[in-house]
């Protein structure tokens, strides 16, 4: 993997552009993850509504440009989507990452965020590409707990 | 600088003469380790391959053999930091073994309830969380000596932090952070004047500077081969006769005892006494051939190509705009550790970019968060030199550094 | 046997093709250390040219390699063993630093006053003193089983030393000493029917026989490198997850946290919860590089060989005047370690002797001071053989020992 | 150093004839040498009287032939000595398996012990051969404070 490839603009214009990077006033789901190794930390707000509907989402925290992408990414996607299906959403990316799948098609439902594809290839920064799906899936674990 | 020349030297290094991505390694992560000249490679292939054997136990001729590599070392190690006697010379896995000794024998047992136990808040993690425990079990108090706008030592606030009921003052002598070289002959005076002992952390120092246990009056020091050439697997703890002698041994087992009974044992005399089970000969074998070699180099010349690394280096990241510097400018009593941060730009991607130039440096809090907290800086970039390394790796590294705004989507 | 020509092999071990004293060497002190293959040494000496870093720190490509590689080590380690989880395994020194870490981190934690620690008679000093530490801190109670006439356990002393007060039952799989192979899978389960955990010394027995440690259902299991063609300086300790999980961290320091505040620290997960320092990275990729030469042998080569050896050596020594052997001389459950004693000569002498003729094995107390004692035997001599020994070996060896009584003033 | 000189016929006469070893009945001075890793430990007895010679001598204990051999020597060799020429026969002894005295008119007053000598060559078995002379030296040490 060159710097082309993780570098590219999609991910620079989300990791720059403040658009999900916030504070939700009425989250009824919040949840932290941090890598304490390199210091990615971020806090992800939900809006869920009754029929389990993600209204809202947004985040706050400091990370890589990686780790900032990638959660910014997630939070477009899910964005109008049910639990479940962010759910199965946040499934597919780690999947995609382990290399479980490979298929484009089946990633095609990942939409921009299949740019994280190939970062496999670059050991050190899985953590902070996969840190927002796993944090997601946390939260909406605690929310059902809850 | 006589007879130095570093190409030269730098071919005694395999791992220097390799390509990363393409690109020559430019190897500035010498504060984490050092990589091994093939003296030192051949000394371990050597020892196992003609004497490899267990120390002390076997009458046969490996083990004869074993025993004498593995004494000779200690006695190598004695004289290089000149301590009265070889059996002050523990052979531990790494500093952080030997803080740990320290921390669980000396201070599970002098340590008591309301004492205080003082340490900097540049401190690495290992000269910290032991600490913290010794202090948690026994009720006493760990206090951090804070530090100056310099990033170096006020003796006043040394004086108000160091009390009469300060038992332990423990410190690094030179910050693997900052890279300060802090005044610990004049620290470990102030807290035997208040009736502690003093710890000196020598990770960071002794691979770069003649350290001088009896001229530092320091009971304790510590550090880790394979940040000074050696293998990994080995560190060394210098403790005073006196005081090891009054210490309980810490790991138990094979050899560092004199007769076991079934409900009770009697233990060895020091070093045996701290070192248990099977030795690792082929680490002190590795060690000593490591010593070896920095002192055929010789510490004048080591600290004179540091210092100008170290002074270049300075000068190029001072010129570059989004360059922030933590730790002192001027060289006075300051070693090759450089930490920066450039702004805007998180460091784990700083260092992936400058690697794909083959440049190796280390992002994070090296391990140092209560230090990385003090200065407001979650995290960082460091750059560390040793001798091998050379002017033209500063500019391969600068130039990588100066793309890494682009990279990230800044105008520059 | 499979493939398997010991002549072939020997020439896999540079220190094996030696001359000692003018005479080619016989190693026989296998059980205190091993000589290690090229395989092995080649794989550390291409780490340090070509991968050297400090591992789970740097992101730049040494660092990552060195992660890699220490990783798939401890990968390697969990298959061999048959781990569930890689997480299960910690890199040690050795098998004594795995026992202590036991001792200090469960022992101190999960043993009260009253409480009851069972051993063997049998054990080596490093499963004896870390539970007589814990014995007297905690005011828990030491206990020994003894062995029958046939250096082997009696299940029904099992059954009497093992009561409901029983929480920690620790023994070798495998004595260095008598070489009797323990049934180690019974005990732990009996130990488990009576609320205790079982700790499983495969310092002498993980070399030369599979382990599995989710068939044996033990709590930890600990073995050296050193003792199976791995380099010196590392170690293993399993555990199982759960216990694991909730034992306090033993040494402090780098790697081994999440985050450090001034006062308080929060731990790593497993397995670098008790990984402080810089790990072992050499050591752990010269085990792995060991236990890829051990399977490619397989182990039943290795127990046909060491087996057939150890028929010879017990039928020689018998045939031999003199001579007392101490362990079982059926060769059901035993493994390839002989002691025995030379009447009216001190083990000392033997050593000298036999060492003249290229002879290495072992005298002393073995580290068993406690066993000696029990089988009234001050002091005796041990051969222990590994896969790389041989018949004609043994044959140098009888021819040796058969002149020690003569060298020194015996008739016969 | 070959097995011809180290199992000498004067070391193994030494070694196995039970000479001196005995238990004195009316020692006044008794001293127990002990090397933990060979097991070698030995009891020295010693009989002096008022002007301060040895007048007997004897040991018990279990050890090699070089240990056993060493301390059966150096009681035929101190007895009827005075303390102090005991003790600075010791000091000789010990000064000749350091080689720091090589030379053998001066090694002359240590008699038949001259045999140890080179047994230096053969660093295991050095703290065998000197334990006696260490446990002598003790011994005078201990009943000069009585
Ligand atoms: C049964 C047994 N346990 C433990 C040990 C200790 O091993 P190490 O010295 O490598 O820690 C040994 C070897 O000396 C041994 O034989
Ligand atoms: C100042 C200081 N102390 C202690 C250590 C710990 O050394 P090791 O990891 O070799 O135990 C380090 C290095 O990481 C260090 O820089």
């Amino acid at each position: 993997m060159n710097l082309n490839e993780l570098y590219t603009e999609l991910i620079l214009e989300h990791s720059q552009s403040g658009h999900n990077r916030k504070h939700l006033d009425h989250a009824n789901c919040s949840e932290r993850g941090h890598n304490p190794s390199c210091g990615d930390d971020i806090t992800l707000e939900l809006i869920c509504d009754e029929e389990g509907t993600i209204k809202d989402a947004s985040f706050t925290g400091s990370g890589c440009a990686i780790s900032q992408a990638s959660t910014s990414i997630m939070i477009d996607l899910i964005k109008g989507k049910s639990k479940e299906e962010a759910e199965k959403l946040a499934d597919i990316f780690i999947s995609m990452i382990k290399k479980e799948i490979t298929d484009d098609e089946e990633l095609e439902v990942l939409e921009d965020a299949i740019v994280f594809k190939n970062i496999s290839n670059m050991p050190p920064r899985v953590k902070c590409a996969v840190l927002s799906w796993h944090t997601l899936k946390e939260a909406l674990k605690n929310k059902e707990k809850s | 600088m006589k007879g130095f020349n570093v190409e030269e030297i730098r071919k005694d290094f395999p791992t220097l003469m390799q390509k990363v991505n393409g690109k020559p390694l430019v190897y500035l992560d010498n504060a984490a380790t050092t990589h091994k000249p093939i003296s030192v490679l051949n000394a371990m292939q050597d020892y196992y391959e003609k004497f490899n054997a267990n120390p002390n136990r076997g009458a046969h001729f490996l083990g004869v053999s074993a025993t004498e590599l593995y004494e000779n070392a200690r006695e190598r190690v004695r004289q290089f930091i000149n301590a009265k006697s070889a059996r002050e010379i523990i052979f531990t896995r790494n500093a952080t073994e030997s803080l740990n000794l320290i921390a669980y024998s000396y201070g599970m047992k002098f340590i008591d309830e309301g004492d205080e136990i003082v340490v900097l808040i540049s401190e690495h993690h290992s000269n910290i969380v032991p600490w913290q425990k010794i202090a948690h079990m026994k009720k006493a108090i760990l206090k951090y000596i804070y530090l100056n706008h310099e990033y170096r030592l006020d003796m006043e606030e040394v004086q108000t932090k160091i009390t009469d009921r300060t038992k332990i003052v423990s410190l690094a002598q030179m910050s693997n952070v900052l890279g300060t070289i802090f005044p610990v002959k004049e620290i470990a005076e102030y807290a035997h004047s208040k009736g502690a002992i003093a710890i000196v952390d020598g990770a960071q120092s002794v691979p770069h500077m003649k350290v001088d246990v009896q001229d530092l009056n320091t009971d304790f020091l510590v550090f880790s081969g394979h940040k000074m050439l050696g293998p990994m697997g080995i560190g060394v703890l210098y403790g005073k006769k006196e005081l090891l002698e009054k210490m309980p041994p810490f790991l138990m087992g094979g050899d560092m005892i004199e007769y076991v009974e079934e409900q009770t044992t009697t233990f060895a005399e020091l070093p045996r006494k701290f070192e248990a089970g099977t030795p690792n000969v082929e680490g002190a074998v590795g060690l000593k051939a490591a010593i070896d070699y920095i002192e055929e180099i010789g510490f004048e010349n080591i600290n004179e190509q540091e210092m100008e690394l170290t002074a270049y280096a300075l000068e190029r990241l001072r010129e570059m705009p989004h360059v922030k510097i933590y730790g002192p400018i001027d060289l006075k009593d300051r070693g090759g550790v450089i930490t920066f941060s450039l702004e805007g730009c998180h460091p784990h991607d700083v260092s992936t970019i400058v690697d794909t130039c083959g440049v190796a440096l280390r992002a994070g809090h090296h391990c140092a968060q209560p230090l990385m907290k003090y200065l407001k800086a979650p995290a960082t970039s460091r750059i560390s030199f040793y001798f091998y390394n050379t002017k033209e790796e500063v500019d391969i590294f600068i130039d990588s550094l100066k793309r890494v705004r682009k990279w990230l989507g800044y105008e520059s």
